[in-house]
């Protein structure tokens, strides 16, 4: 008789190749959006841009068991979802910088980036507005008689949109392979979730749609995974959707614009004690996944590359004002 | 529906034409699907759909919840992954509840993204007034979708158009709305059999004349043919255009006609105002056929008014063809 | 000690008065629809009509404890509401054949008439359209000081917009006096709860909004008067709002236009037998509310009523086609 | 804000305008109460709303969930009911989601329950492009609105008029919609204290000129005028009108314009296809205007695509000072 296997789900399920991979890619996020941040700065980039700095452990516990085939939708705090579907910072950087070799060629930045190629059906700018659409896609992938699973990336200020219920009601309906996942950072820009939803939590919501639905610690890496194991498995046997809910904190204000009224300092140190990535980084020390020096090379790699993509992204030619109309239709 | 028939002599309705193009589609590629609020064993609320859903199963023939939000949306996300939606508003006033995802996700997808994603949707949407069904159900708001850049829009006036429109609706790779009169879907004439494409964004000369260019679209254009017909009698010989496409409107073969006429009036159903005859008015205005005016240029519209219910008041609140023959005479004969 | 009151709710209730006055009400409902339906086929209506003919009890008891003061938002299949909450038949016909007499004027036909005196916010021809607009008067009563309610009819088909969704929760986070009542008919249209709906009851949704939600045999007086007096006493004090879902069955087709291909002829003889008005009658004289002859009275009055209510709309003016721009602003 | 300060003397921004008419609003009628995401302690995207609540408290200032057709709709009922809100839209983009009951309900209802229900609803809506935000926060769609009778629509350009006209909605028994252009909150300019209303649907001379009427709104006044400036520094002499109003259009005062000068050009941040450009060249084109005019008339709208995120593509996407100047310069010497 062998032992039970005590690890957590991630340690036990995934390979250690993908657990170093799943570090790296959350320390791109967190420098990715320091990246954007200092850029901003020195005016590298212009308009508003929503930093998902603490909440990249909900990101890519997502993300892990899906393949390019799988579609994510994702919100105008996409940065993270995009590198954990396997996006190139350089290219995210160069739409930020609005150049043509960003992902939507400089037409869409921060809040519209997308990389169809792994599967990212793009940012929103509209709350909500990726939650029909990603019923769609797991629409196409039933009729296609694929495998894929769609995951939709919302916040919980999303959950109050007319969208949520028609989307969350029509992919029960038709038993659709589509995850909701709610990244729950308890506001909504300024209003929290107390002042906005009439249930304490949106996994209370899922009934209401006859479907599973699980609240986790969304800065536990191993609790997502394996609320997303659970139901990539029910999508993927035809079972029908799931509603994951990560509890999480975003660290910075809403955008630039935030005067950060409405939440105490006492309470963003609070969330910063329970950093995700710190989190992950000792679970995987703690069992052998790697030692202190491979994670510092991995955070190192992180800072090279994100250097080496505010480089390209600098360095790339910006669109032709000419060509201010291309793209709105297909070129014929 | 014959497909036997030789091909002069078939005439379908609009709603057997509009069918048989979905029924052709259908068959050609497995990856076109129905959607929308009742038109599976109902058949639609109009019977366009009718008995497709015999054919071909109600995976393919999807009755949709009342969510024209997420219904559109749906269609917008299996659109950008590899299924050709056609999504049916069952009133066109009803998109209403559904302009974000036609208007911020649809139309602007393509670009937003550049150019790496295509959204092959198309929407049809029953519009129109004449049925007693009053403001909420008779609106015509095709304008608005002119006035957005992504979107093609069409409107089909006789029933070989509304089957080959959305044939090329289907063909095309961005999002098509085709609007489509409520009192037309009855209307009988001459279909040609097999598949073909109306080509999108083109007018067609209806009827040749002198003295002026009426430019009218769907079922204005019955009655714009009709007043054509009773001020020949009159000597006033009457151009008729229909217009076929709001978005993209075919420039040139209207201003090819004022530039022979000399003179322009627009009819269409919608408020006059911001309506269909406002951009056909100031895209001539602003073009070198200006030059060629001999009168100031005409619109004829829906009154400034919600669709009122009581069938007198309905019909005196959009063009008919006493109407439209008196302002052609009065623009002739320069009393404007 | 005296004896418990087993006698149903409404009859212990409500004064014997008010119930005969109940009973006149839903016999003035179904004559109404049956007396529209004649005048369609004498075509002296255009347009589209939608009979309320089965859901008399719901419509009814629903209304039976408000007062002028409190609102109601209807539906396309309205004339029921619109009778219970105290309009005219004459004004209501004189609006269904387009008359200047009608309650708009002939402006809006059946899908739009209202009776803002009776507290009566009309009918909408958008499913779902009423839902945020009954929290809205919701909202002026509670900040106007007012102990008014608000009921806000909706269909079974309605509970899946998004307006359902928000206009709940809007009303749960704002504990504001409204009663959302969905006359659950099995149907939207042609499409069956069961291929449109995730939950198998519209009140299991009402958990989503931290509400109270009940279901009740819709085509019993008493069950919706209880019901509906729990939940007018709850929203009169402040405690929020409620879902109550009448289970129901409309006898006729959606509209003119159903070939009724959606359900069986065995389905809708089986809900003819709950005929509610019987049912009622049939409690009334039981409870010795009334006799045979006294039911037989209040009948014959509400035949009497319509026939005057068609006499009436025949013989009003229709309104000047001069006028069709008339009503669109305030006059000033 | 300084409510002491000697009437000639006060200036201040758009936003500070706006705001002062809300607090006026709201100390003289209890029953005035705003709605919005976000316009409590976060004082509104574009902190118009600021400090609002700390004055009025939760009640009167209430943030509503992410659900713009409910919160549109309870705005709505509100006002059908008693009290008079005004709501702020984040970005106008979003009343995308609101059509439904700012078109088919609050537009219809006076007219649909025959003159029996008034409903007094304030939509404010922070539109137009400048911020990088990119296609789906920079729109323009003031247009639409435009079609639909039942509504006004105003699109103030300076901090008097953005205090006047909001003032002038409140005292309005029908609902009006205020287009607030976001790159002028932060423009300065003298505003009288106390109560006043701008009249609803009166457009304003803003520079008399004899060689082309320039009509425009919003922050196309200010280019406008800037190109006017320019263009008089070459001997070409621009009347520049300030549209103010969309619905409805003030008529006269554009088409005494055009027949003292000749020329019209109309300036405008949205499509140009089916923009206001559309509307009020079609005005001039079917009025006796048309018979002064000596060239065509010129529109100068947005570009017809989605606004882009690049600034260059962003700025290249709508009419600035240079192009305005220039088209101006080809209408004159007639080389359109
Ligand atoms: C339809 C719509 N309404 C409002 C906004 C403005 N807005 C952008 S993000 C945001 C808050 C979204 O909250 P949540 O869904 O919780 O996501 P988070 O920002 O917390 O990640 C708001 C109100 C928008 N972009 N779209
Ligand atoms: C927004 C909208 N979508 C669709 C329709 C067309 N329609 C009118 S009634 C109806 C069915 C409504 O079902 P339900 O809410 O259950 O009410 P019932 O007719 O059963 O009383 C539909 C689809 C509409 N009027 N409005
Ligand atoms: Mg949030
Ligand atoms: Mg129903």
């Amino acid at each position: 008789m062998t032992l039970p296997d005590n690890r957590p789900f991630a340690i036990r399920h995934f390979a250690p190749a993908a657990l170093r991979e799943a570090l790296k890619k959350m320390y791109l996020i967190r420098r990715f959006e320091e990246g954007a941040e200092d850029s901003y700065m020195r005016g590298l980039i212009h308009g508003t841009m929503h930093l998902s700095i603490g909440q990249e452990a909900s990101a890519m516990a997502t993300c892990m068991e899906l393949t390019d085939n799988d579609k994510i939708t994702s919100t105008h705090r996409g940065h993270g979802h995009c590198i954990a579907k396997g996006a190139e910072v350089g290219r995210m950087f160069a739409e930020f910088f609005g150049k043509e070799t960003g992902y939507c060629h400089g037409r869409g930045g921060s809040m519209h980036i997308a990389d169809v190629k792994t599967g990212n059906l793009g940012a929103n700018g509209i709350v909500g507005g990726g939650l029909p659409i990603a019923v769609g896609a797991a629409l196409s992938a039933k009729r296609l008689g694929k495998s894929d699973v769609t995951v939709c990336f919302f916040g919980d200020g999303a959950n109050n949109e007319g969208a949520f219920h028609e989307a969350l009601n029509m992919a029960a309906v038709w038993k659709l392979p589509v995850i909701f996942v709610c990244e729950n950072n308890g506001y909504g820009m300024s209003t929290s979730t107390a002042r906005s939803t009439a249930v304490t939590h949106i996994a209370d919501r899922a009934a209401a749609y006859a479907m599973p639905g699980v609240t986790v610690d969304g800065n536990d890496f191993s609790a997502v995974a394996f609320a997303m194991h659970t139901a990539i498995a029910r999508a993927r046997a035809g079972e029908g959707p799931s509603l994951v809910e990560n509890l999480t904190y975003r660290w910075r204000g809403h955008s630039k614009s935030d005067r950060n009224r409405y939440r105490s300092k006492d309470e963003i140190e609070d969330w910063m004690t329970r950093d995700p990535i710190a989190r992950f980084r000792a679970e995987l020390i703690a069992h052998g996944i790697l030692d202190e020096a491979g994670a510092e090379a991995v955070a190192a790699e992180a800072i090279a590359d994100v250097q080496a993509g505010i480089e390209f992204a600098r360095s790339s030619t910006a669109p032709s004002i000419s060509e201010v109309t291309r793209y709105v239709y297909a070129e014929v | 529906m014959n497909a036997q028939a030789p091909t002069d002599l078939r005439t379908l309705s609009y709603a057997e034409a509009i069918r048989e193009a979905m029924a052709i589609a259908m068959e050609a590629d497995p990856t076109v699907i129905l959607m929308g609020e009742d038109i599976g064993v109902y058949g639609g609320a109009f019977q366009v759909t009718l008995d497709l859903i015999d054919r071909f199963g109600p995976d393919r023939v999807m009755d949709t919840p009342i969510s024209e939000l997420g219904g559109a949306g749906v269609a917008v996300g299996a659109a950008l992954t590899g299924l050709k939606p056609i999504f049916e508003f069952q009133f066109s006033d009803f998109a209403m509840l559904a302009m974000e995802q036609i208007v911020n996700q649809a139309a602007k997808l393509r670009y937003m993204l550049g150019g790496e994603a295509s959204v092959p949707v198309v929407f049809r949407l029953p519009a129109g007034s004449g049925t007693g069904a009053a403001a909420q159900h008779s609106q015509s708001i095709e304008a608005w979708f002119g006035h957005v850049p992504g979107l093609k829009v069409l409107q089909p006036a006789t029933p070989e158009d509304a089957k080959g429109m959305l044939l090329a609706a289907l063909a095309d790779p961005d999002p098509v709305m085709i609007f489509e009169h409520k009192l037309l879907y009855k209307m009988k004439g001459h279909v040609p059999a097999g598949s073909y494409l109306t080509p999108i964004g083109k007018a067609l000369l209806r009827r040749a004349g002198t003295d002026v260019t009426i430019v009218a679209g769907s079922i204005m254009l019955h009655r714009a043919l009709e007043a054509a017909e009773k001020l020949a009698a009159e000597g006033i010989s009457a151009e008729v255009i229909d217009l076929r496409s709001i978005r993209p409107i075919d420039h040139e073969t209207i201003l090819a006609s004022v530039r022979k006429t000399g003179r322009l009036m627009v009819v269409y159903e919608g408020v006059k105002a911001f309506g269909v005859g406002a951009e056909i008015s100031a895209m001539v205005a602003e073009s070198d056929a200006f030059d060629y005016l001999d009168a100031p240029i005409l619109r004829l519209g829906g009154a400034d008014a919600p669709v009122p219910y009581n069938p007198d008041l309905e019909r005196a609140s959009v063009p008919q063809v006493d109407t439209i023959e008196a302002a052609a005479r009065r623009l002739v004969r320069r009393e404007v």
